[in-house]
């Protein structure tokens, strides 16, 4: 083994990626012993609980490793390791080649650092189900697929990384495969990103078309001299890409299978579903980001549909009832603000807010799957079959589990922006960008969100940690603190979510001190792009579109936030609900927010049952009606056919004999004349 | 001009022999008109220097042939008057047209090849020769045994399988 | 027109070709309808001896072997009118109907 | 010159199975299918070294004999490989194996002329081929016919009968006017050059007057969508896979169809390339394929029937191969061929699965499973591999091919390409509802739940398929690697050809070509 400090010296030279191959190995390796282990010894808890993890974190270790690397040798250009030609045919030639630059290493960083910690906590939360290995296996090769999605040094794998997390996805939304509802959820998630998996593909067709290849650095740097800015071909290839994204970060019009996707182990839902694999699509147009500041239409599309998608997943949260439905649409709507961010040029800040949102949002599932731990076990004791998920019937419980109460707080606070937290470095700076860069009324839906966001984050911990315990009489004896598996982990992302936000500090504000790492980190990656849009016009301005610097906008959204919570907290925490069995749902605005402004309904109305019908009407009509029914008919026909010469055939001699002289007559009548 | 008297004679006998066949309801008195005919046949063929053939007429059709017609139909006791033998009026009717239909179109196809008939003024003479050179027997037996002596003992043989496959079919079965 | 005794002898056979067609139309019984076509081929054999008097004796070779394929199909084809009586009781053609599926 | 090197290895791969076939006949009935399985076995051995001795670095025909047969016909034993037919070959002795090991508790009657028929199929099809003799290629074609006929007839569900005939008639249909095309093409030869030949080498050099190529063409293409089988003429096939036995799916899904592909890439398209090339045909099939991608898909994602699902997805993988051929771009063109190998693997492997489902439950309605996953793990886990690789996803092989062919596709035909990518979509929207209800939910019918795991024989059936869909996902090069030469000289001879096509017939016997309704037009 090579040394750590002779791997560093080495790095001070040139950055070289150290054993590049072994992050994804390991996650790799981890999930075929664990899909063995499936099979094989089924019983088992011991192997998958240390292999499982244990990929995993070494993994992050060999991340780490490279990430001081490059740290101390600071590449402007990305490192390329190449492993073998995947597919060539005619001018295509697509190699399996990783890229190693700061943006894949920070996203690697975030993804195993998240997985590591979640991993671990799925060995408490994951403890009693009898497909625990399938579980790791299922979890590791997401691991693996979302390092191939990050790592990929051109579409084409990025694409095997981006289907690769989808399948994945589908697999663990359905990991209760037994229960039809939850394996429902998982096809839709397959296939709603399936859609936009068909926008990435002819994204990359016209890519290749147009460059004639599909590596990163090929693409970006001829795409200036290729295309003409604001061309055609470029809003085509980016609006495709973003069709893409939107499937794969559920945003509007493909958002509607993330809240679904709550069907799957909640460690699941805070890993796929919120940390990382719905980030892919804001990674995705960062990487492009070349790309998409060269089409303004395509930048406007992004920016609006992120404000859009925001605003819309807001206001479902306000009145959701289960505690991951709550987060699921605070996921779309955060999710929002990252392409808010990223379609407005603001690319640094996008990625910021995923990296800041991976650790609160995490901490935020961890915490509500602690809740749901905690509440499936009591009722499960008293052999209830109650919905623990349900805020209704939950409450109270800051006095049964304190360390998640505490920890959740600091997502909330996190979440909401709350100065020094990690929220607010990075939902500030895009909002801050979105007014600096003119976009006022996108600016003003994001100003809404960020209350909206305090408001119904309150409104989650009101109902489920404060008042009274709505479980019951015999189940509130059984209900405790989860085991140190599991709050670990959640005091790991809490402290994260406390100080995940420091890297990047803006000089406007006062008492804190500047701090430009992050920005100074990814500017390698997002000069080209910015020197495109600033090359055509992109100027911050030093005011909001309705006055006032930096510093005075930063107090206000935080002090707004903090308003919001305290004056949500206040009407809520004297409010008393019923049990979800006993409540009925609600009606006006709450019933349509609450029914997610029906939106599920109309795609079903709309597209699914129009389609559907007119796929049984091509079996029934075209194929069973129409070509068989002609084809059958011909054969009928030569039946019918036939059956009127078989008449002729009386099976008498005589008759015979009749046709044959008649015959005869014919012919010799044809002699004669 | 007594060929043409005996010829027109065989010709009535043969062709009311052929009608009566068809039109008796008998079949034994059918099988004898049918005989009938046969005899005339074998005299026309005289008329028309095939003496040999002629021969042959009488000894194997009207002699062994129309005796196994008859030996079947003693066997199979049909030697009586069946009504429902003869079909109805309709078929009759269908049958003259039929009939009529097809002794017109050939004779007038005879009628008119006479007139750029093959048949010249030396026809017969060929054969008259060499009937007288050879005889009537050895006129025919002459290409029988060289140009056509395959297909002769081919008969034979055809003969034989006439003789087993007729052994074969008419053979009662055991039960 | 003058009628030689070829030219009549060609009308003869086919008069009784006819006649023979005829009765295997009207005829139902199996050995009558036998004996029709019996006619057939012997106004069939006229019309050969009549040729052979001016294209050579080869026609009356031809007969000879008419002749006896008549006399095997005679054999075969009474000894299955045997087998079908035995089988429907009656030689009624209109009952022999196995050609029909 | 070695044995992998001369033509013998060919022959043998030829007449192995027929004299295995017969062996199976006159073996007895509890040892058929061990004879059966030995000969295809041995068959797959020795084809597997013609991976690795086959030369990559050119598209000549290799393993190459000519022997007269018929002299004065023209008609000689004429085979050969190159790298387009070398994997048609490897798939049909790569896929027999399965398909027999997968009959082994499925046949219960009459195996010995079962597994004969397999074998001759097998011979039949390795022929059709490796023939480069039009006489030869023809006779192999008819004959594949008749074992398949008979697997369908014999050893089919209930209403087999419809299904063969419909099958046979079918495919029949087609042939005839294709055997007319070819004695077309050889009277076109001779009148050109005073000899007759049917060979392949001599007939792909004849020029033909270009309104004459159309009807030629036709006449082939005709034979070939029906086999592929294109829209709309698909519809023989849900029929016959429905009843057919579990080997004769999988062979027909496997190898059968993919006749009609390879008979358009190695005759219709270099015989009659101006056709081929022209404006009308190549739009013509695009829009047929892209019917048959999306119609196909359409259409599978109703049925109630699990096996006339897959079916139906063959219609619309086909959909993607023939799209990818008339592409006419090298991307394309080797994305098909291969895709045409992955078909054969994964769709084979879908019909040994639901094929194994029927023994155990004796229906193929979808509805009748749920929660199989529970009581049947590794079944569930081949059957979701298996439905992946079908419907496309990176890192199995069927995203390889269809990438190829989209992305080829894409730079001559754009709008075809997003057309047929919409695909993807809908693939899911097929294979991931069937995966659901046969698979997950509870386990809620009684008979389910006493189902038992797949044995160890049938892991051992499905076990390559699994590798091989990983491994073509995962490096597809040497597949490739193999086509690249053949293709280009295809694609290099069909664009010099059409060019070069003359514009009416070289001599004066026009009498003829009116006959051929062309006349002295001609454009």
């Amino acid at each position: 083994m090579v040394s750590l400090p002779l791997l560093l010296q080495e790095a001070h030279a040139a950055y070289e990626p150290i054993l590049p191959v072994w992050i994804l190995l390991l996650p790799l390796i981890g999930a075929v012993v664990n899909g063995i282990g499936a099979f094989m010894w089924r019983g088992s808890k011991s192997i998958p609980s240390l292999v499982g993890p244990l990929a995993v974190i070494g993994a992050f270790v060999v991340v780490v490793l490279n990430f001081v690397a490059m740290l101390t040798a600071a590449p402007h250009e990305p490192a390329i390791v190449s492993l073998w030609t995947w597919m060539a045919a005619g001018n295509l030639s697509v190699g399996v080649d990783l890229q190693f630059d700061q943006l894949s290493i920070l996203m690697c960083l975030v993804v195993t650092g998240v997985s590591s910690v979640i991993h671990v906590y799925s060995i408490g939360y994951m403890g009693e189900d009898p497909g625990y290995s399938r579980y790791f296996a299922y979890l590791n090769l997401f691991v693996f697929f979302m390092l191939v999605l990050v790592l990929g040094a051109n579409f084409p794998i990025t694409f095997v990384g981006w289907e690769g997390v989808g399948l994945c996805s589908y697999l663990l939304i359905g990991f209760w495969y037994e229960n039809q509802d939850f394996a429902s959820a998982g096809k839709k998630a397959f296939v709603v990103n399936r859609i936009g998996d068909f926008g990435f593909l002819v994204a990359m067709f016209l890519i290749f078309v147009h460059f004639g290849t599909l590596g990163y650095a090929q693409v970006f740097a001829a795409a200036p001299a290729t295309l003409a800015y604001g061309g055609v071909v470029v809003t085509a290839i980016t609006l495709f890409l973003f069709l893409g994204c939107t499937g794969k970060s559920a945003q509007i019009p493909l958002y509607v299978w993330l809240p679904d996707a709550m069907a799957g182990p909640t460690p699941v839902s805070a890993l796929i579903h919120a940390a990382t694999m719905v980030t892919a699509g804001v990674y995705l147009v960062a990487r492009t980001s070349v790309l998409f500041a060269m089409s303004p239409v395509s930048q406007a599309v992004v920016a609006a549909v992120g404000a859009g998608t925001a605003l819309l997943a807001a206001t479902i949260a306000t009145q959701q009832y289960d505690i991951k439905k709550v987060l699921a649409y605070s996921t779309v709507s955060q999710l929002g603000y990252m392409f808010l961010a990223v379609g407005i040029g603001a690319y640094t800040a996008g990625v910021f807010h995923l990296m800041t949102h991976a650790f609160f949002k995490a901490l935020l599932f961890l915490g509500s799957g602690a809740v749901i731990h905690a509440m499936h076990h009591a009722y499960h004791e008293v052999h209830s079959h109650e919905d623990p998920n349900d805020m209704r019937n939950q409450g109270g419980l800051r006095r049964y589990m304190p360390i998640t109460f505490t920890t959740m707080w600091v997502g909330t606070l996190a979440i909401s922006g709350i100065i020094p937290l990690a929220g607010f470095f990075s939902k500030d700076e895009i909002i801050w960008y979105t007014g600096a860069y003119g976009y006022g009324i996108l600016w003003g839906v994001a100003l809404v969100v960020a209350m909206l966001t305090a408001g119904y984050m309150t409104r989650l911990m009101v109902m489920t940690f404060y008042g009274e315990n709505r479980t019951g009489e015999k189940e509130r004896s059984h209900l405790h603190e989860v085991p140190a598996v599991m709050w670990i982990p959640l005091a790991i992302l809490a402290v994260l979510s406390v100080i995940g936000g420091w890297v990047n500090i803006p000089d406007a504000l006062p008492v804190l001190p500047g701090v430009h790492a992050f920005h100074d980190w990814l500017h390698p990656i997002f000069a080209p792009a910015r020197g495109i849009l600033e090359s055509h016009g992109l100027q911050e301005a030093h005011t909001s579109p309705i006055g006032g610097g930096e510093a005075m906008w930063a107090g206000i959204s935080t002090v707004a936030a903090a308003v919001v919570i305290l004056l949500t907290f206040r009407a809520l925490i004297h409010r008393t609900w019923k049990p979800a069995a006993e409540s009925v749902d609600p009606t006006g605005l709450a019933g349509v927010l609450y029914n997610k402004w029906y939106v599920d309904e109309l795609y079903d109305r709309m597209i699914i049952l129009p389609l559907l019908a007119l796929w049984r009407g091509c079996w029934r009509i075209v194929d069973a009606g129409l070509i068989d029914g002609s084809i059958n008919g011909l054969a009928s026909g030569t039946r019918a056919v036939g059956w009127i010469g078989s008449l002729f055939q009386t099976g008498r001699v005589s008759t015979y004999m009749f046709y044959f002289v008649t015959g005869v007559l014919v012919i010799l009548a044809t002699f004669l004349f | 001009m007594i060929e043409t008297a005996f010829f027109l004679l065989f010709a009535v006998l043969a062709a009311g022999g052929a009608i009566m066949m068809i039109a008796s309801r008998n079949p034994v008195a059918s099988l004898l008109y049918l005989v009938l005919a046969f005899f005339a046949l074998s005299g026309i063929f005289v008329l028309l220097d095939a003496h040999f053939l002629a021969a042959v007429q009488v000894i194997v059709y009207a002699g062994a042939i129309m005796v196994l017609f008859m030996f079947v139909i003693m066997l199979l006791n049909l030697g009586h008057r069946e009504d429902i033998d003869m079909r109805s009026h309709l078929t009759r009717l269908v049958a003259l047209v039929v009939g009529s239909g097809l002794f017109a179109l050939i004779a007038a196809l005879v009628l008119r090849g006479e007139q750029s008939s093959l048949a010249g003024d030396e026809s017969g003479v060929v054969v008259e020769a060499i009937l007288r050179s050879r005889g009537a027997v050895g006129a025919i037996a002459e290409p029988l045994f060289t140009s056509y002596l395959v297909p002769f003992e081919l008969t034979s043989l055809l003969l034989l399988v006439a003789i087993v496959g007729a052994i074969v079919l008419a053979r009662r079965r055991a039960p | 027109m003058n009628l030689d005794i070829e030219n009549a002898a060609l009308i003869l056979s086919a008069f009784l070709f006819a006649v023979g067609t005829a009765g295997v139309l009207v005829r139902r019984n199996a050995i009558i309808v036998f004996m029709c076509v019996e006619l057939m081929l012997n106004a069939v054999n006229l019309t050969l001896v009549v040729f052979s008097r001016s294209l050579g004796l080869e026609a009356q070779v031809l007969v000879f072997f008419v002749m006896a394929v008549a006399a095997a199909e005679a054999a075969v084809g009474l000894a299955i009118i045997i087998a079908i009586f035995r089988h429907y009781e009656g030689v009624d053609v209109d009952r022999f109907n196995l050609l029909r599926w | 010159m070695s044995f992998f090197e001369s033509h013998w290895v060919l022959t043998v791969l030829l007449l192995l199975p027929l004299a295995g076939g017969v062996a199976c006949l006159f073996a007895g009935e509890k040892d058929a299918k061990h004879v059966a399985l030995g000969t295809s076995v041995v068959a797959f051995l020795i084809s597997l070294p013609l991976f690795w001795t086959f030369r990559q670095d050119t598209a000549a025909l290799q393993n190459y004999v000519s022997i007269p047969w018929i002299g004065q016909w023209g008609i000689g034993y004429t085979v050969g490989i190159d790298g387009i037919s070398l994997l048609m070959v490897m798939l049909t002795t790569f896929v027999m194996p399965m398909a027999i090991l997968g009959s082994y508790s499925y046949i219960k009657r009459q195996q010995q002329s079962y597994y004969a028929m397999l074998l001759i199929l097998m011979s039949a099809m390795i022929g059709v081929f490796i023939a480069l003799d039009m006489f030869l290629f023809f006779l192999f074609w008819e004959l594949m016919l008749i074992p398949m006929y008979f697997l369908i007839g014999v050893w089919g569900g209930e209403r087999r009968i419809y299904a063969a005939i419909k099958f046979f008639l079918f495919t029949a249909v087609g042939s005839l006017l294709m055997l007319v095309a070819i004695v077309t093409l050889v009277y076109l030869y001779f009148r050109q050059y005073g000899v007759v030949t049917f060979a392949y080498n001599d007939l792909v050099q004849l020029p033909i007057a270009r309104s004459l190529q159309f009807w030629l063409f036709g006449a082939f293409a005709l034979a070939f969508a029906i086999k592929v089988p294109l829209f709309p003429f698909h519809t023989w096939l849900p029929d016959a896979h429905v009843e057919a036995p579990t080997a004769g799916s999988v062979i027909l899904a496997g190898v059968l169809l993919k006749m009609g592909t390879y008979g358009f890439l190695r005759f219709a398209m270099p015989f009659f390339s101006f056709a081929a090339t022209s404006d009308v045909v190549v739009n013509t099939i695009i829009v047929l394929s892209l019917i048959g991608i999306t119609y196909g898909a359409w259409v599978a994602a109703v049925q109630p029937d699990a096996k006339k699902l897959v079916a139906y997805t063959s219609v619309a993988h086909l959909g993607f191969v023939m799209l990818g051929l008339f592409a006419l771009t090298s991307e394309s063109v080797q994305g098909g061929i291969l895709q045409m190998v992955n078909h054969g693997i994964s769709t084979g492997a879908l019909f040994l699965l639901i094929g194994m489902l029927y023994e155990r439950r004796h229906t193929r309605l979808i509805e009748d499973f749920g929660g199989i996953a529970k009581v049947m793990p590794f079944f569930a886990f081949a059957f979701v591999v298996v439905a992946l690789s079908s419907i496309g996803l990176p890192g199995t092989n069927g995203f390889v091919g269809e990438f190829l062919i989209l992305i080829g596709t894409f730079r001559t035909h754009p709008v075809a390409a997003t057309i047929a990518a919409t695909g993807v979509i809908f693939a899911a929207a097929y294979m991931l509802p069937m995966v659901q209800r046969v698979l997950y939910g509870p386990v809620d019918k009684e008979e389910n739940r006493g189902l038992t795991d797949l044995s160890l024989r049938e892991r051992i059936v499905l076990l390559p398929a699994l590798v091989m869909i990983i491994v073509i996902g995962v490096y597809p090069l040497p597949f490739l690697a193999r086509t690249a030469p053949s293709v280009e000289a295809l694609l290099d001879q069909i664009e010099v050809r059409a060019v070069q096509a003359p514009v009416v017939a070289l001599d004066e016997d026009v009498r003829f070509d009116h006959m051929l309704i062309l006349g002295e037009t001609g454009d």
